[in-house]
């Protein structure tokens, strides 16, 4: 029983986490800050989900964490790509 | 409270530790390369405790597995892109200089 | 006290939104977007729907973000050097063209908080019962498969997920038609980055393993025809990034094969069906696992072919006509 | 308060944000954001309410609707995302406004 309001604090804090990290998105200077900040959200996430499986006991959740974390390096890739394209171009 | 759920209120408790450090860092340090410092290792880190506290929770031998390699693919694939952001970023930074020198 | 995580997420997802919505530079927008999306993932997995979870991480976060980090080559200031006109760069989005007179404005705060009561109360006084979970429970026996989200998407309502791959096909010519000639060219720039090339390679048999798993577990657990699909067609755009471009190297016949492969092996064994004296997409209960797997195996691969092709198509639309000399 | 409460209201107010913005942000981007912000309040609420009677599972239609839902969205955003760069590259135009 404490344990899973143990669970619940943690995600709150987790929750929280990721709202201050916010300002980085609203702040950051470049385009690759804001990056960084959905690659925070990625790994909170994932963490959040972790917890959330184990505070559901459904095992399926680790599922939604890969894809995340797939997507994460996805979006990464395709940034840093796309800027190269655009590079090569005006050398 | 067994001892199982001690370590597992441990390992959370310091995995929070670690994602407010990293959170903290992103806000805090002045340009993208330190944050990019905090936020890849700290984070990491910090996941790699709450996944090992929730498989040591779950208790299921597939779970722990599956935890370990979500865990393996997250670390390779931050200090991937850690690195192509950086390098990104430097790339735009020398692109800006050699404009402002032309 | 769990609804504590609720309240925060449900803050959090309004908060997303608003700020997406008033964020100064594009940049800005489309990052706060992609949040929102996990957001709401997170919001799926508090109400049970994993299925749409992963749905939603993976197409809404995932393939439309890469497509817009595609688009913001051709709209942001900050990132774009071909034009690199001074006055533009201090242009905001907010302040361009949005400047609403007061008349107009207040009638439309006036019309959408109406609006806003109205929902509301429609939401709080919605009348309990009326769903279909008795009928869809009754059915699963038959319906070959034990996830009921599967068993609702390909077996019941089959027709839905059969003119949906069409409706991905529909976008694909529409894509074609207004921007690029349905050329792919090997991009000119391949990743020189060893590292790059390494992670691409090494991820690429994950993406495969992985939506190949959850196509198969989309049998009994969360996940199915469109997640695996999103993720191979992941395989696709990362193997596109790190410079082998799959569709400028197969050829032009089995390219068409593999995008109509889905809505035509739907629509074959749909008649089959009719022809054996059932109704359009009647499975025979005694075979229906079976032939759901082939069915959601095929529109998979159509679909992730789809996906790829379009995020080829975005990637080389609008490129000066200099580097479209390398050709294959 | 129970789950499905909390999130049946916030979509409203997500579908209204979005109503928000298609009307009043003229950039193209911008509006297919909002466009995509409305549709998952729609989203949010018919998966809502699938949880509603406690019984084995939740109600599928609604789940099975809202992927369907997800996948026929994001198909309309990329095709609007190609008009949106296709008019950006014949006329320069980046939002409605008459002014340029």
């Amino acid at each position: 029983m404490y344990m899973n309001h143990f669970f619940i604090l943690v995600i709150v804090f987790l929750l929280l986490n990721i709202a201050l990290g916010l300002f980085r998105v609203w702040r950051g200077p470049t385009v690759a800050d804001r990056l960084l900040t959905t690659q925070l959200f990625g790994t909170t996430g994932m963490a959040i989900l972790l917890v959330l499986a184990g505070y559901l006991k459904d095992l399926t959740l680790l599922n939604i964490a890969i894809t995340f974390n797939v997507l994460a390096i996805l979006l990464v890739i395709a940034l840093v790509q796309v800027r190269k394209n655009k590079k090569g171009e005006t050398p | 409270m067994t001892i199982t759920e001690l370590m597992t209120v441990i390992l959370l408790v310091v995995g929070c530790f670690f994602f407010l450090a990293g959170t903290l860092g992103v806000l805090r340090f002045p340009d993208l390369f330190s944050r990019l410092h905090a936020l890849t290792k700290a984070d990491n880190l910090g996941l790699g405790f709450i996944a090992a506290g929730m498989a040591l929770h779950i208790a299921s031998p597939w779970a722990a597995l599956k935890i370990f390699f979500i865990w393996f693919f997250t670390l390779l694939a931050s200090s991937t892109s850690c690195y192509l952001i950086a390098r990104f970023q430097r790339g735009q930074d020398q692109a800006g200089k050699r404009k402002e020198g032309a | 006290m769990s609804v504590l995580i609720d309240i925060i997420l449900a803050i959090l997802a309004v908060y997303l939104a608003i700020q997406c919505l008033l964020a100064p530079r594009l940049p800005q927008t489309m990052f706060l977007f992609f949040a929102f999306g996990l957001a709401l993932a997170l919001a799926w997995v508090r109400l049970g729907a994993v299925d749409v979870a992963i749905a939603e991480a993976a197409i809404a976060a995932g393939f439309l973000g890469v497509l817009m980090i595609d688009a913001l080559r051709d709209f942001s200031h900050a990132l774009n050097k071909r034009q690199g006109n001074p006055t533009d760069n201090q242009k905001t989005l907010s302040g361009n063209g949005t400047k609403l007179p007061w008349l107009p404005g207040v009638a439309l705060g006036l019309g959408l908080g109406l609006f806003l009561l109205i929902a509301l109360e429609a939401i709080w006084k919605m009348p309990d019962g009326g769903g279909l979970t008795v009928l869809a429970g009754e059915m699963l026996p038959v319906s070959g498969v034990g996830n009921p989200v599967t068993a609702v998407l390909l077996n019941y309502r089959g027709y839905d997920t059969w003119l949906e791959i069409g409706v991905i096909l529909m976008a694909l010519l529409a894509i074609v038609a207004t921007g690029g000639t349905e050329v792919y060219r090997r991009p000119g720039m391949a990743a020189r980055d060893p590292l790059l090339r390494q992670v691409i390679l090494f991820f690429t048999p994950i993406l495969f393993l992985f939506g190949a798993f959850l196509l198969y577990a989309g049998k009994a657990a969360p996940g199915g025809a469109f997640q695996a699909a999103v993720l191979w067609g992941a395989m696709g755009i990362l193997l596109h990034l790190g410079g082998w471009p799959v569709f400028a190297v197969i050829p032009r016949w089995l390219r068409q094969l593999i995008l109509a492969l889905g809505l035509g092996a739907f629509l074959l064994m749909g008649f089959l069906f009719m022809a054996g004296g059932g109704a359009l997409f009647e499975y025979p209960p005694a075979h229906a696992g079976v032939l759901i797997l082939i069915v959601e195996t095929l529109a998979a691969i159509s679909i992730a072919a789809a996906l790829t092709a379009i995020y080829t198509l975005f990637n080389q639309m609008n490129e000066e006509p200099d580097q479209a000399d390398s050709t294959n | 308060m129970e789950t499905y409460q909390i999130y049946s209201l916030t979509s409203a107010v997500l579908f209204v944000i979005g109503l928000a913005g298609v009307f009043a942000s003229g950039h193209f981007i911008k509006k297919i954001i909002a466009t995509n912000i409305m549709g998952g309040g729609v989203f949010l609420c018919l998966v809502s309410f699938s949880g509603r009677d406690a019984l084995a599972f939740a109600d599928p239609v609604p789940h099975a609707l809202v992927i369907t839902g997800i996948v026929v969205a994001v198909s309309s955003a990329a095709f609007a995302l190609s008009l949106a760069r296709r008019i950006k590259q014949l006329t320069g135009k980046e939002s409605f406004s008459n002014d340029k």
